[in-house]
């Protein structure tokens, strides 16, 4: 693994956290605290939620597929924990997060089902799924208007500190690792980037490319999943669409990671990265009470720089 | 002169409104924008609750509601739609202020009453149920300013979605007291009428900006109340709306200030409204609802929040000067499944 | 065999470099007016590096391209089709989701993103009918062809594009003997017009057949060029590859029709494309498929490789029937299948990819198998004599024929019991064709049992201890020992009564 | 005549959705058949079909726009500046919004085409440049479109929807003949296979560049459109079309691989789209379970498309798709 990072540490990847290290710099001569413990251990707080997410985003991507339905496996995921960590029975609130988890891993399942299997596009199957389980939450809102209330377990994860280490990023740090050694350490990563590459030719080398389907979505459903869990705990609450802002800010964090859009080339320390940009810049922006105009032209153009520096390497290198 | 002005109160300087009577039942439609949002959600099961009370059950034929999402063109084929297959009136949450002349045109034309609330228009040739969003704002500034002695140096001030009329008239609100103060830094920042979204950019504001005397908020004050408590901000006057989480969170913390809600039962008034004209009754144009608003030491659980509803739940379940607020159990009673 | 003194393109010192890699090295070079000239050389000799920077798809490095005398810079095949010279590709320049008529008006003279004349088509059908393309239908989409019949579409659209040198890059390597036949018939036509043709083919019977100037290349090198029949095959082997040959293929034991049954096919069908086959192969025994293109042989493949649903028949596996759902239970130890596929650039591999990533796609995660251990493969690298550069080097940076060998390694460190492959020596060069022989008959000794599928009928008769030639989906003759002649074969494929041999 | 249908399959079946569901939707229309019921339908699907004709131009070439939405908000807000006058200056208005359309086009097809970044990632940036442009333009909706043009456009003529009529100029007058074109070709050749496109002699910049210009010239049309349908200018419009942009296209047959599909598809696709909204309308659902069941609508009408893969019977075959 250390080694399959190593080789992985090419200036594409390191680029991002280059960024991320100019934004604080840049942003610290404005507001000196920012170079501050506090607001950095808040902004590795803060970039977890956006990251756990992000992790399932880069496996899915790599693949050269997509999985837009981020926002409602959150919000369902969040929904269904602090439903039953609401009810106050012991055993039910123990089950929070298996729930949702189980929840986020299933509609990973659905996703597979119709890319896998029926060969629908990523890009609109998950789309579709993502506005069933909108359906679904308004309709079990509306109809039951369940007490909803984040565990303690839930309220630790997303805010509680472990050595003065927020707990959420130690989280992020750990389903990362985790996947990266499942991606290096078994087949798992190289079957991701070759079927990403070439599906055929992976499936005539007698490998079962829809399994492989399969697993990363259920991976990026857990993730989605776990995220709303996450910001649950944070928010001490659901709410409907509380996963909307979280669909392109994981695209954005992925690609400027350095993970192919078409799929094959990338993996998730650049993601990594990425989420740390895209934490970082939002945070500065908005502190800086820029206008929502401003706000989102500047983010579109640093985007594109970056994109560019990272294409201009690629074809150096 | 106009009907129930103790409900239907005009805003200053409005004019008045009435068609000639209608033969009921009548044929009534709600058409919704966006229906992910919880806000959303209990207007629509406060409009149920209103059609399903007896008494103006008997007035109705048929009540259809729809929720079309953001997008005003097909909000204004849903409302075209509705004209189109003869119904009265159709109340509505526009989903832009200024989309609707031409609509209203062949509402006109066909007779058919329209009703906006909430999101209202920027018209003066229908009646518009809402309440005063300038007043909102003002009203929480007002409060937190009064608490304050008149006096501060630093407050904080989170706004809802960008772009849109209702915020930007609830900051003006805000800002026509705050401006006063002087020697007063003001930092804004963008919480989308989304909890997370405002606990991450208070978090942000206050580890960049430190202590505020006050704050005052849109949707999603509960994000901004976790994140000054995360941040061992000390307890400041706060003006906030009306979620329920919002109140526990007052209630439980002794958080002074006020919370003023956007009711989604205004949903309800609309409908009152609509079937008042059909029924030949005069209107304001402008109908300025009383702002239901509760000061932190009147907070009292069952009363005015639930401690056993969901924290997203609003607590806006009635203007009592209009008719008898819902009660959680009447806007559940309407589970989705029995139209 | 007219020469024409003014050469149509002239080459002055051209070289090519793909970073450390020398495709082309200070490469003098000449293709005249109506003549007919071949180019030779063993696997990344540069052959079509050369004509690609003939056909304005890469620029060289350094040199100079003359077209009619004048010093030229080819930025792009527009501008080389502008001058007549015309390119039909080795990796295809076909459009796969466009229909066989779209493909052949793309890009025609005269046509720029204007309105399209029909003119082209006319012209391009008719020499589609003259190569025995006729049958292949106008609006089928190009991706529902076999290769075959892809490169006889890729043939009718350059000849349809008036060139005044058209080059060949291994135009004809899926092409069976009849068909090629037919398209030399046309080339023959068009040179004696005064065309010039560049010929590149790995077949050397092809190009005593056509050629009236040789020309041999070694690495990136012009070694030379002299007119056809100057030398004898020998020599002029020598001169590609630097060493003798003596003979190409190895010597084949005597047939040994009772030795034991490794796989047996029963009765197998699919849909229409298939109609009661049976197989048997024998340990020891290189069995071959012939028959003319989409005859079905490839489906024999593609069903015992899992690929096909709902196939009829049984596949009897050391005495056991089998049932095969998918590539993955080919490959299971218990059954050990391997596919070898037909088309290497979108089947057999992941160009993207690195040599070593695509040698151990088949392997990881077979029980008992070290996928990423290097030595599980350097015998195979070695015997095939892979040219590369590195083994982290992409696999789409090799050339045609050294990406062919990757494909073979990938799956010979299987040690698969029964080894399927189609046309496995299409682009191979002579020396290592006659390694991958060597190979396939050590394979065979040691009891692999090998299904060649080829269209090179050559290696039926000196390779092959059988064969069964397909006509419509079924075998209309197996050829054993003596039988096994041209002739056969040929009326075979074209399904009329043999003059030997056992009917099916 | 079958063998054209076969050539076009996935036209033909979306048409057939298309006219189906409109048949149940009309059938559940109190009012029924008539020019104003169809008006209304034909507008709002006008002005997604101009969105799904843009995102047919990234996706043709292979790419995918992210950036129509926001193009439409950028042209509308224009529009509401420059249309609200009378006679010749709406010519000149139409004439700068649609230019604003190109521009965008050109710009993500230079990022494209020059700094060689894909078109999906591209698009997700300069959409977020777009919408800031556009909340410049109108921080808040306002503006007015000339009410006579907004009627002329979306009304009807002699009974028959405006919108109908622009719906099959677009086919007829620009589609079918560009479809004829060595451009026409040129788009498909790219998106198929951009190598062996070079390789015949295709100038793909030029033709990727020409591609993401109709993009955005499509997205300029949509944003216009539904200027002159709510007759204001709003920034926040971005967000739906997007998505359901890309929906669309691929509910009429358009493969997201690039290559593969029609603009008459496309727009098919879009009609279906919003047609399953308006089903709604009178579908007497509860108000809460309509946004289920139209997610379960839309997931059913994809999948229609995909259920044929469980037919295919050699297994290599799923992987043309
Ligand atoms: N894009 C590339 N990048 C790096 N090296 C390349 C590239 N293309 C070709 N080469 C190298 O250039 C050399 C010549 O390749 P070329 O394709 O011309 O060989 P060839 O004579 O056509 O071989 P074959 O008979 O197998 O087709 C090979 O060593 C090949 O690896
Ligand atoms: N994906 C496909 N869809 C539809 N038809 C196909 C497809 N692939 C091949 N065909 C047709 O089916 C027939 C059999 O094709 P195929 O090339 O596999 O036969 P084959 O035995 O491999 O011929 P050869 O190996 O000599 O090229 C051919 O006529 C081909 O055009
Ligand atoms: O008025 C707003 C309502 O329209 C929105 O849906 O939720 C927040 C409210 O303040
Ligand atoms: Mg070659
Ligand atoms: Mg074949």
């Amino acid at each position: 693994m250390s080694l399959a990072i190593a080789r992985r540490l090419d200036l594409t990847t390191l680029l991002p956290f280059a960024a991320t290290v100019l934004l604080i710099l840049g942003g610290s001569l404005f507001f000196p605290q920012m170079l501050g413990i506090g607001y950095l251990s808040q902004q590795l707080q803060i970039a977890a939620f956006l990251g756990v997410i992000a992790m399932g985003a880069t496996i899915v991507i790599l693949l050269g597929h997509i999985d837009l339905s981020v926002p409602w496996v959150l919000g369902g995921a969040a929904l269904i924990s602090t439903t039953l960590a609401g009810t106050g029975d012991p055993l039910l609130t123990a089950l929070a997060i298996p729930a949702a988890l189980a929840f986020g891993g299933l509609i990973g399942l659905i996703n597979a089902v119709g890319v896998a299997l029926l060969r629908i596009p990523s890009m609109v199957w998950t789309l579709a799924v993502n506005s069933m389980l909108l359906g679904i939450s308004v309709l079990y809102t509306g109809g039951f208007n369940p007490k909803g209330e984040a565990s303690a377990t839930m309220n630790w994860l997303a805010t509680g500190k472990l050595a003065g280490i927020p707990v959420a990023f130690l989280l992020w740090m750990a389903v990362a690792v985790g996947l990266a050694l499942m991606l290096h350490r078994t087949g798992f990563g190289r079957y991701l980037s070759a079927i990403g590459y070439n599906e055929k030719a992976t499936f005539l080398s007698g490998v079962s490319t829809p399994s492989v389907l399969f697993a990363a979505f259920s991976i990026a459903g857990l993730c989605s999943a776990l995220g709303g869990v996450l910001l649950a705990g944070y928010a001490n609450q659901a709410y409907q669409s509380m996963g909307d802002p979280y669909l392109l800010p994981t695209i954005a964090a992925v690609v400027i990671g350095g993970t192919s859009i078409l799929g094959g080339k990338g993996g998730l320390l650049g993601t990594v990265g990425g989420v740390f940009f895209i934490t970082l810049l939002n945070s500065i922006l908005s502190v800086m009470q820029m206008s929502d105009a401003w706000r989102s032209i500047i983010f579109g153009v640093l985007i594109i720089t970056m994109l560019m520096v990272q294409t201009l390497r690629g074809r150096e290198g | 002169d106009t009907y129930r002005p103790e409900c239907f109160a005009p805003a200053p300087g409005t004019s008045t409104i009435s068609y000639e009577a209608k033969e009921g039942p009548y044929k009534i439609a709600f058409v919704n924008g966006f229906a992910g949002n919880d806000w959303r959600i209990a207007a629509i099961q406060a409009a149920k609750a209103w059609a399903a009370r007896p008494e103006n059950a008997a007035k109705i034929e048929e009540f259809n509601v729809v929720s079309v999402g953001n997008d005003s063109a097909a909000q204004i084929a849903a409302i075209d739609n509705f004209i189109a297959a003869g119904f009265d009136a159709i109340t509505f949450i526009a989903v832009n202020p200024t989309a609707f002349e031409p609509v209203i045109r062949r509402a006109e034309r066909a007779g058919t009453v329209l009703v906006p609330f909430d999101n209202v228009l920027d018209t003066d040739r229908v009646v518009q149920i809402n309440e005063s969003q300038v007043e909102l704002g003002r009203l929480k500034a007002q409060t937190v300013m009064d608490l304050l002695g008149g006096e501060a140096d630093k407050i904080l001030m989170v706004n809802g979605l960008p772009g849109n009329a209702t915020d930007r008239d609830r900051r003006i609100g805000m800002m026509s007291v705050l401006e006063n103060v002087e020697g007063l830094e003001i930092v804004e920042v963008v919480g989308n009428w989304d909890t997370g979204t405002s606990q991450k950019v208070v978090s942000d504001a206050l580890a960049t900006h430190g202590q505020f005397d006050g704050v005052v908020s849109q949707h999603g004050a509960a994000g901004t109340i976790n994140a000054m408590q995360a941040a061992g901000h000390p307890i400041v006057p706060m003006g906030v709306d009306g979620e329920n989480g919002v109140r526990m969170l007052m209630d439980e913390l002794d958080i002074p200030g006020i919370s003023a809600s956007q009711a989604p039962a205004m949903s309800a008034i609309a409908l009152e409204a609509a079937v008042a004209l059909l029924e030949g009754n005069a209107l304001p144009q402008t109908v300025y609802l009383p702002i239901p608003q509760v000061k932190s030491e009147d907070l009292a659980p069952g009363v005015n929040y639930f401690p056993d509803l969901p924290k997203s739940f609003n607590t806006g379940t009635g203007f009592p000067d209009c008719f008898a607020p819902f009660t959680p159990e009447e806007l559940l009673g309407q589970t989705a499944d029995n139209t | 065999m007219a020469t024409s003194p003014s050469p149509i393109v002239r080459l002055e010192g051209v070289t090519k470099r793909y970073g450390a890699t020398v495709a082309l090295d200070g490469v003098n070079f000449d293709c005249n007016a109506g003549e007919i000239h071949a180019v030779l050389g063993e696997n990344g000799a540069g052959k079509s590096t050369l004509m690609k920077i003939i056909a304005g798809v890469i620029q060289p490095t350094e040199g100079v391209v003359h077209v009619d005398g004048e010093p030229v810079a080819l930025r792009s095949p527009r501008e080389a089709v502008s001058r007549g010279l015309v390119c039909m590709f080795q990796e295809l320049s076909l459009i796969p989701d466009l229909t066989v008529r779209e493909n052949l008006m793309l890009g025609a003279p005269g046509t720029g993103l204007g309105r399209l004349s029909g003119r082209t088509l006319t012209v391009a059908c008719d020499l589609l009918a003259r190569i025995d393309g006729g049958h292949i239908p106008m609006r089928a989409r190009l991706a529902d062809l076999s290769l075959a019949e892809r490169q006889q579409v890729e043939i009718a659209k350059a000849l349809a594009r008036e060139p005044r040198l058209l080059i060949l890059d291994e135009a004809t390597s899926a092409l069976n003997a009849s068909v090629v036949e037919k398209v030399f018939t046309v080339i023959r036509e068009e040179s004696a017009r005064g065309i010039g043709v560049l010929f590149i083919s790995h077949r050397f019977h092809e190009i005593e057949a056509l050629a009236d100037r040789v020309s041999v290349f070694r690495n990136g090198r012009h070694v030379e060029t002299f007119d056809n029949g100057a030398y004898d095959y020998p020599a002029i082997i020598n001169k590609m590859v630097g060493q003798k040959i003596d003979d190409l293929f190895p010597a084949k034991p005597e047939a040994k029709p009772d030795a034991e049954v490794v796989l047996r096919l029963d009765g197998f069908g699919w849909e229409d494309g298939l109609k009661d086959v049976s197989i048997t192969l024998r340990k020891g025994c290189i069995t071959g498929l012939g028959g003319l293109d989409g005859q079905g042989q490839a489906r024999v493949l593609q069903g015992l490789f899992g690929l096909l649903r709902k196939t009829e028949g049984d596949i009897v596996l050391d005495g056991r029937e089998i049932q095969i759902a998918s590539p993955k239970d080919a490959k299971r130890p218990d059954i050990s299948i391997a596919l070898v596929p037909e088309d290497r650039k979108t089947e057999a591999l992941v160009l993207q990819q690195s040599i070593a990533a695509n040698m151990q796609l088949a392997a990881l995660g077979v029980d008992g198998v070290p996928a990423s251990d290097p030595v599980l493969y350097r015998p195979y690298i070695d015997a095939l004599q892979l040219k590369y550069a590195s083994l982290d080097q992409p696999v789409g940076q090799l050339s045609g024929g050294n990406q062919q060998k990757v494909a073979l390694t990938k799956w010979l460190a299987l040690k698969p019991r029964c080894l399927l492959l189609a046309d496995p020596t299409r682009g191979i060069d002579v020396k290592t064709k006659t390694q991958i022989y060597e190979l396939l008959r050590r394979l065979a000794d040691e009891g692999t049992a090998i299904l060649l599928l080829s269209t090179d009928y050559e290696e039926f008769i000196h390779l092959c201890d059988e064969t069964h030639i397909f006509y419509d989906g079924r075998v209309v003759r197996h050829l054993q020992g003596d039988a096994v002649t041209a002739e056969n074969i040929l009326a075979a494929t074209l399904n009329l009564p043999a003059q030997g041999g056992t009917h099916a | 005549m079958p063998e054209f249908l076969r050539a076009n399959r996935r036209e033909a079946i979306a048409v057939a959705v298309l006219l189906f569901l409109l048949t149940v939707y009309l059938s559940t229309h109190p009012r029924g058949m008539s020019t104003y019921v169809m008006t209304i339908w034909a507008n709002q699907c006008l002005i997604l079909a101009l969105a799904a004709a843009a995102q047919f131009f990234a996706v043709i070439v292979r790419g995918i726009d992210l950036s129509v939405g926001a193009v439409m908000a950028l042209t509308n807000t224009i529009a509401s500046h420059v249309m609200g006058g009378e006679g010749i200056s709406l010519l000149g208005g139409a004439a700068l919004v649609l230019a604003a359309g190109v521009a965008c086009g050109l710009l993500n097809g230079a990022l494209v085409v020059f700094a060689r970044i894909q078109p999906i990632v591209v698009t997700l940036a300069t959409a977020s440049i777009f919408v800031g442009l556009a909340l410049i333009l109108r921080p808040t909706p306002g503006g007015v479109i000339n009410y006579d043009l907004a009627d002329a456009m979306t009304l009807d003529v002699l009974g028959i929807p405006t919108a109908l009529l622009i719906t099959a100029a677009v086919i007829g007058l620009f589609w079918i003949p560009l479809r004829r074109t060595g451009l026409g070709l040129g788009l498909y050749a790219i998106g198929s296979s951009e190598q062996a496109a070079f390789q015949s002699g295709i100038q793909v910049p030029l033709v990727r560049m020409i591609s993401f210009g109709l993009g955005g010239l499509f997205a300029g049309l949509a944003g216009l459109y539904f200027s002159f349908v709510t007759t204001t200018g709003d920034a926040g419009i971005a967000a739906n079309f997007t998505l359901n942009s890309i929906a669309a296209v691929v509910l009429g047959g358009v493969a997201l691989r690039g290559g593969v599909g029609s603009l008459i598809g496309a727009i098919a696709g879009a009609f279906i789209l919003k047609t399953i909204g308006a089903l709604m309308f009178f579908s007497g659902l509860p108000p809460l379970a309509q946004p289920f069941v139209e997610g379960l609508v839309l997931a059913a009408a994809i999948a229609i498309g995909g259920a044929d893969v469980l037919r295919v019977r050699n297994r290599l075959e799923v992987f043309a798709r």
